[in-house]
C-alpha cells in the first residue's frame, strides 16, 4: 500500500450516487500505485489553496514523433514524489471506441507496469489518455504499445487524432461510414499526426448523420457529417402505427407512454414546414427539406434518411483562444464519400496547403478564413461560391473588386477626367 | 532505430467488433430505448441488439476498467464500447441476457444505467486539477457533485428534451463546451502575476507580447531585468500569454472561478447549432462539493424542465421566451458582464422594440 | 423662355405613367428660369458621360449658422451658366409635413423670386431641400425666410433636422405625441441644429408605433418609438366581425374581399404565439406580447393599443460609412413622454456629453459605442443593463473585470505564489 | 446683426393643421383603406375623414407645388401633406368631397392615386446627378423608369405586402436605404484617380489618409508633389476619402453603376428590422431607362410576387425559403462578391447542415 494522504475535502467527494473517482483512485493507490496516493494528496491540496498544481509542460516525447506526449511536472514535488513526472500519453483510439477487453488489457497491462494506473476514458478530441509517466518509462512504454499494435495519437501543431460516432456499427442514421472515414484518415495522414509542422492544430470528426453526436460542428477544424440527397424513405404503416400510439414517440426518449401527435410534433416542428399529414399518411415536399432530422428521430421506425447519401463538408471550428469561438461552416454541400476518398482528400491537401502557406503561428484555419476571407479559401481549394455557403450575403456595401472585372481597369488619366470636370 | 515501430496506427475498428456488429454493419433499421438506459437496435433483417448505457467516470485506473472488463468477458462475448460522452455501453444479443447484465451492473454499483433520451447524460469535461497547467477549477471534482445532484434526471426521461453539459477548465476550452445546454467554465480574473526575474529567461517576449489578443501586453525593463508588463485595463484573463510564457501565472484562490453558459447545442435538428451565452458570469470555487455552482445548475434546469415544450432543447425555449424571461425565471441577476463586448460585439444589440416586460 | 437645350435622353423620361420630373422642370424653364434649363442641359450631359458634373462642396452659408446650406458648383459651368451656383437650403418643415397652403407659398414665392424654383418636398431627412440658389441670394433668402417665421434644417456636425410620422393628427396607433416631441426637441435645441459643434451629425426621429413608418430604427442616432406597457385593448364584438367576414383584413391592405383568418393569419403567426382564438373569441397573454403590431396591423377595428403609453428609446442607427451600417439599439425599454420630455432631454445631454467628450472626427454615436462597448456608455448615461437591451448575452468568454469587483484586487506577489508553487 | 431674426425654428405644427385635424388630434379609433390611394379614418365619435394619397416625385419645381395647392385650396381647405416616402395627401370629410377630390387629381393626370396597402409604394431616393456631388449614379432617373414599370404595383393591392424602395447614389447613403425590401444603390468600382498636382493645395494630406477605413491610403511624393497612394487591393471605392479630398474623384463611366439590395424592413411587425441584403453587385449604368436595373427589380418583385405568404415581407419570404431558393427563383447569379468579407462577415456564414438542393 502506497502512502497515503490525508485528503478531508476528496472524502466528501465518495459521497453521492454518481461513481467517484475519488474512491476508484484510493482503492489503486491502496493496491500500492504512489501516483495514485500522491495525485490525491496533491489534489488535496488544490482543494485547499484553490490553485492548480502542475508545471507549465517541458519537452518530453518519444523518439521520431514530435507530439503524443503532454510534458507534466509537479510544482510541489517534495510534498508529491510519485507525481513529480506526470506525463500524459495520448494513445490513438480505435474508431468508434469499440474494444475487445483482450486488446484493451494489452494497453492496461502496460499502464498498470510503468504508468500510474490512472488514464482517460477518453480524452476530449477522442484519445485513450494515460494519465502519469515518468520520463524515463515513456519510451519503454511506447514499444510495449506498439509492439502489441497500439500507436500514439495527435499533439501540438499537427493533426490531431480523428473521431467519429458510432456510425454504422449501431446506428441507423449514418449516412456514410463513419468509421471507415475515420481509420482511413487517421492511416493516410499518419505522418502529419505525429509530426508537428503546421500553423497550429488541426481536427477531423466524423458524424454519420446531422445530429451530430459527435459534435463535429463545434469542435473540428474539418467536420465531414453525412446527409442524403434524394428523399426521406416513409414508410406508411408505421405512421398510421405512431398515429395510433402502438409506437412510442421519438424512440421512447420521453418513456414508453408518450404518444405522438404528428400533425403537431411532426409537422409543426418542421422548420421548412415542408411536411403535411392528412390524418393518414405522411406526405413530405423533399425538395424543400434540409434534412434537420428533426422528424426522423421522433419516427424512426417510420422515416428513415434516404439513400443517395454523402457528407456535407464544414470548415474551420474551434475554442475561443484566440479570436472567439468558431463554428464549422458549409463548404461542400454534398460530396459522395466512398474509400478511398480521393475527391474529399484532394480537397484536404489543397486547404492544409492553403493554411500552411498562409497561416500565422497559432492561427487555426477557421481564424485564416476570418482574416483573408472566405472567398480567398474558396479560390485556394478550387470551389465555387454557392448560396449555400452562406446564412445570408452581405449586407455592407464593402466589394473589392479586381482589376481586371472592371472594364477600362483601375488605371485612369487625371488630365482626362479634368477635361470633363473643371477643378 | 531500424526495426522500431512507428506510424502503425490505432488498431482496425473491425478488430475491436464483436460478430453481431460485424455481421449487421449498416443494416439497422430502428431503434428504441425501452427504459432508462436501456436500448434496443434492430436491423432490416429483424436482428435485435440491446445496449446498456452506463455512466463513466472518464479519469479511472486500470481497476475499475477492469472490473468492466469482466463484465463484458461475462456478458457480452468480451466486447464494449464508450461513448463520445465518456459513457460505457454493453452489448447483449437478447433479453435473457439483458436481465443477467442489468443484474450485473446494479450489482457493480458503480456503472449507474442512464444517459438516454430526455436526460441530463454525462458531462464531459476536461481534467482540471488532477493534470492541467492552467485551469481555473477542478474538472473531475464538480462534475461528480453536479451529476450527483442530477442523478435523478440521469436515469429518468422526464426533460423536455436532452440536456448536454460540459465543462472546461479554462478559456481554452479543451473541452470545446462552446455549444452546450449547460456549460461549466472556469474562469480567471486577475491579471498574470510577472517573474520579472526570470522571465527573459524561460519566455521569448516577442512571443509572449504577440500572444495577448488585445495588445495589452508591453515589453519593460522592471527591476534591470527585460520583462514585460501588463496593461489590467486592456487583459480579459484568457491566460494565453500564460500558455506561452510560464512567467506570468494567472492562478489564484480569490480571482479563480466558474462561470455558467446556457442554451447552445450541435444537433442541426429544427435550428441550426448554438453557442452557449453567458448565465452566470462568477461563481466561486467551493471545493469540495462546488455548492453553488451546483445549485444554480438545478436552477437553469429546472427552470428549463418547467418551462420547455417537449422536444424543445435549452437554447430553443430561451430563444422562445426571449432572455429577459430567462432571467426572470432563474432569478440570474443581469449583469454589465452579460453584455458582449468583443469583436462582433453589435450583432448582440438589440435593434428592435420587441422585448417583453 | 430660357434658352433650352437639347435632352434627347432625358425626353426619354417624360415617358410613361409615372409623374416625370423632366416634364415639370421642362414648364419652369419654358416660363423662364434659366436654371431650370441648364439643369436639365447638365442632366443630360451626365446621361451621357454617364457621370455627375457637380463640384466638390465650397464653404457658403448664412450668417451666424454653421449650417442649412450645402454648397454646390457646376463643373461645366461654362456651358450651363444658370448652374454655375447650384446652392441647396434646407428649410426646417413642419412636424409629420402638413401644410396650409398659404403658409407654403411663403417659401414658394421667395424661392420662384430668388431661387431656382426647383426644390425637394422632401429631403431624406425631412427638410423642405430649396435646390438651386446663387451664391448672393443666399442672405437675402435667409432674411425673407425667417421674416415669415421659417428657418433653416441642420447640416454637418450638427443636429440634424427632428422628424416623425403623422402620429396622433392622423393615426389611431400612435403611443405619443410625435409632432409635439418632434417640434419640442427642435425647438430646445435650436443651437446644436445651426451651430456644428459635434464630432459629426445626430438624427433624433420619432415614431408613433413599432411599424416605424419614419424608419427612425433605421435612420437615426437617437429613435424614439411609442409603445405601451398594459395590455392590448380587444373589441371582441369586431373580432366576431372579422371572424363572420364583415370586416376585411388588414385594414383594406389587400383589397376589400380578403377576409381574415383569424386563427392563421393573426395567431399563428404571432411571433410570440401569446393569442388564441377558441372560434369566438380572442385571447392575449399580454405578459408574453413583444408589441409587434402584427394583430393590430390586420385588426384595426378589433384591437388596439394600450393606453399606458410611452415611448422605447434606441440608440446609433447610420449608413455604411464607415464602420458598416447601424441599426438602432434598445437602450430604454420604456420611458415616459409627457411635455416637457424633461426625463428624456436628461438622457440626452447625457449622451452628447459623453460622445462630445470621446467621439473622434467623424464618429457616429452608434459606432462610439462599438468601439468602447456599450457597457461604457450605459455608465455614462447611467443606466442599469437590462436582458432587454440585447438579443441575446455573450458567447465569448472575454469580460473585462475591473480591480475593484475580484476580492484582493490586481496586485500579487510573485513571491508568495513562487511559496505555494515551484518554479 | 441686431435684430437679425434667427433660431426660430420651423411654424409650430398645429399652425398647418385644418379645423377637423384640430379637432380629432389623438382621438382617432381605426382606419380602413377603401381602394388604392384612397384612406378612411374614423374616430371614436364617428367622425370619418377620408385621404388620397398621390405619387410625389420629390424633385419638384414651385409650378407643380403650386397645381398641388390649387387642388387643396379647391378640396381640402387649403391643407395637404406630404408622407415620409414623398407621396401627397389630401383629406376631405366627406365622400361627395372625396369623388369631386378624385376626379380633379385624375384630370391632372401628374398625381396618381396610389401607395396605401399591399403595394410597391413611392421609392425614396437622394440627389444623383441632379445635386450630388459623389454619386455613382442618377437618383430621379432611375426612379421615375422603375415606378413607370411597376406602376400596376402602385395602385394596387395585389402582393403579398407593402414593399419599399429605395435608392441611394453612393454608399454614403442620405437616403439610409439599408433596411428596404428593395434597395438601389449607386456603387464606384474604381479606386480614386488622384490629382498629384494639386492634392496638397485642396486637401490636408493626414485627414485624407485617416479617411479610408481600411488603411489603404499612404504619404507619397509624385513628380515632386507631395501627395498620397492608393493601394486599390485594400479598396472598397467607398468614396470616403473623396468626401475628405477633392482631388481623389472615383466617378467612371465604366466603374460606376448600380448594385441591388434585398429583403430589408424597419417595421417591428413579426420580426425584428432586418439589413437588406446584396441580390446583384454590379449593373452598369444604363441611362436613360436604366433597362438592365428595371428589369431586374421586376423580375425579384415577380419572384416574391409569386412566392411569399399573405403578410410576408420580402425578407421574411427569403429567410422562410432560404437564399438558395432566392437565387434559384429569381435566377440571379450568386458570386463571390456576395460572400461578406467585411468586419462581421464571420457571423454570415453557415454553421449548419441545414440546406436545400
Amino acid at each position: 500500500m502506497a502512502k497515503m494522504h490525508p485528503t478531508p475535502m476528496l472524502d466528501e467527494l465518495e459521497k453521492g450516487p454518481w461513481p467517484s473517482f475519488v474512491t476508484d483512485i484510493k482503492r489503486l493507490a491502496e493496491a500500492g500505485k504512489d501516483a495514485c496516493a500522491d495525485l490525491l494528496g496533491q489534489l488535496e491540496l488544490s482543494y485547499k489553496d484553490k490553485e492548480g498544481h502542475w508545471k507549465h509542460g517541458g519537452i518530453v516525447g518519444v523518439l521520431g514523433y514530435g507530439g503524443g506526449v503532454i510534458g507534466r511536472y509537479s510544482d510541489v514535488p517534495d510534498l508529491f514524489p510519485g507525481v513529480e513526472h506526470f506525463h500524459t500519453l495520448r494513445v490513438n483510439q480505435p474508431a468508434s471506441k469499440f474494444y475487445k477487453t483482450e486488446r484493451l488489457r494489452e494497453v492496461m497491462d502496460i499502464w498498470e507496469r510503468r504508468g500510474s494506473g490512472m488514464l482517460n476514458m477518453h480524452g476530449s478530441t477522442g484519445d485513450m489518455v494515460l494519465l502519469g509517466a515518468f520520463t524515463e518509462e515513456l519510451e519503454p512504454i511506447f514499444a510495449e504499445l506498439t509492439a502489441k499494435g497500439w500507436d500514439l495519437g495527435g499533439s501540438g501543431s499537427a493533426l490531431r487524432t480523428p473521431a467519429c460516432c458510432v456510425g454504422k456499427a449501431r446506428c441507423e442514421w449514418a449516412c456514410i461510414d463513419t468509421q471507415d472515414i475515420c481509420y482511413d484518415l487517421t492511416m493516410e495522414f499518419q505522418d502529419e499526426m505525429h509530426r508537428p509542422a503546421w500553423p497550429y492544430k488541426f481536427k477531423f470528426k466524423v458524424d454519420g448523420c446531422p445530429n451530430g453526436c459527435v459534435a463535429s460542428i463545434a469542435r473540428s477544424d474539418c467536420s465531414i457529417i453525412g446527409t442524403w440527397k434524394d428523399d426521406i424513405r416513409i414508410d406508411q404503416e408505421a405512421v398510421a402505427a405512431y398515429a395510433a400510439g402502438e409506437i412510442c414517440a421519438n424512440g421512447g426518449a420521453h418513456g414508453p407512454d408518450t404518444k405522438l401527435d404528428i400533425q403537431a410534433d411532426v409537422c409543426d416542428l418542421c422548420p421548412t414546414r415542408c411536411m403535411s399529414y392528412d390524418g393518414k399518411k405522411l406526405y413530405i415536399d423533399n425538395k424543400e427539406c434540409t434534412r434537420c432530422m428533426h422528424c426522423i428521430n421522433l419516427m424512426p421506425q417510420a422515416l428513415r434518411p434516404g439513400t443517395e447519401t454523402g457528407a456535407s463538408i464544414l470548415v474551420g471550428a474551434k475554442a475561443p483562444i484566440l479570436e472567439g469561438a468558431q463554428m464549422s461552416s458549409l463548404i461542400i454541400p454534398f460530396i459522395p464519400m466512398e474509400a478511398p476518398y480521393e475527391e474529399f482528400k484532394d480537397f484536404v491537401e489543397k486547404m492544409w496547403d492553403w493554411w500552411d502557406e498562409n497561416g500565422k503561428n497559432r492561427e487555426r484555419i477557421g481564424e485564416l478564413i476570418q482574416r483573408k476571407g472566405l472567398q480567398e479559401f474558396l479560390k485556394a481549394v478550387e470551389l465555387e461560391p454557392d448560396p449555400r455557403m452562406v446564412k445570408e450575403p452581405r449586407y455592407n456595401p464593402y466589394i473589392f473588386y479586381q482589376e481586371d472585372e472592371v472594364p477600362g481597369g483601375f488605371e485612369r488619366d487625371i488630365k482626362e477626367y479634368r477635361k470633363r470636370h473643371a477643378r | 532505430m531500424a526495426d522500431r515501430i512507428t506510424d502503425i496506427g490505432p488498431p482496425k475498428y473491425d478488430e475491436m467488433w464483436p460478430q453481431y456488429i460485424k455481421d449487421n454493419y449498416g443494416k439497422w433499421k430502428y431503434h428504441e430505448i425501452l427504459e432508462p438506459g436501456v436500448l434496443k437496435h434492430v436491423t432490416e433483417d429483424g436482428f435485435e441488439l440491446f445496449t446498456v448505457r452506463c455512466g463513466g467516470t472518464r479519469l479511472m485506473t486500470t481497476l475499475h476498467l477492469e472490473d468492466i472488463c469482466k463484465i463484458a468477458d461475462q456478458y457480452c462475448d468480451g466486447c464494449f464500447r464508450f461513448t463520445t460522452r465518456n459513457n460505457i455501453e454493453f452489448m447483449v444479443t437478447d433479453t435473457e441476457k439483458l436481465e443477467a447484465l442489468k443484474k450485473a451492473l446494479d450489482d457493480n454499483g458503480n456503472l449507474p444505467k442512464g444517459g438516454t433520451g430526455a436526460c441530463v447524460t454525462n458531462i464531459v469535461h476536461t481534467q482540471g486539477w488532477v493534470h492541467c497547467h492552467t485551469p481555473a477549477i477542478d474538472a473531475s471534482g464538480p462534475v461528480k457533485a453536479v451529476m450527483d445532484d442530477l442523478f435523478e434526471y440521469w436515469n429518468s426521461h422526464k426533460l423536455p428534451a436532452q440536456v448536454r453539459i460540459s465543462l472546461a477548465c479554462c478559456l481554452n476550452m479543451c473541452g470545446a463546451v462552446h455549444c452546450s445546454d449547460i456549460a461549466i467554465l472556469g474562469v480567471h480574473r486577475k491579471p498574470p502575476v510577472i517573474e520579472h526575474s526570470h522571465l527573459d529567461k524561460i519566455c521569448e517576449i516577442p512571443t509572449a507580447i504577440a500572444s495577448c489578443p488585445t495588445a495589452a501586453i508591453k515589453p519593460a525593463k522592471v527591476d534591470d531585468y527585460k520583462s514585460v508588463q501588463v496593461n489590467a485595463e486592456r487583459c480579459m484573463f484568457c491566460g494565453n500569454c500564460y500558455t506561452m510564457c510560464p512567467s506570468m501565472p494567472l492562478a489564484d484562490a480569490e480571482g479563480d472561478g466558474i462561470a455558467l453558459w446556457v442554451g447552445g447545442k450541435v444537433s442541426n435538428s429544427r435550428t441550426m447549432p448554438m453557442f452557449s451565452k453567458l448565465a452566470v458570469p462568477y461563481i466561486p470555487n467551493e471545493p469540495p462539493r462546488w455548492d453553488t455552482t451546483v445549485k444554480t445548475i438545478r436552477t437553469i434546469l429546472e427552470a428549463y424542465a418547467n418551462g420547455a415544450n417537449r422536444y424543445e432543447r435549452m437554447g430553443e425555449w430561451i430563444n422562445r421566451i426571449g432572455w429577459e424571461r430567462f432571467f426572470e425565471v432563474t432569478e440570474l441577476e443581469f449583469t454589465e458582464h452579460h453584455i458582449d463586448d468583443y469583436r462582433l460585439a453589435v450583432t448582440t444589440w438589440r435593434n428592435s422594440t420587441q422585448f417583453k416586460f
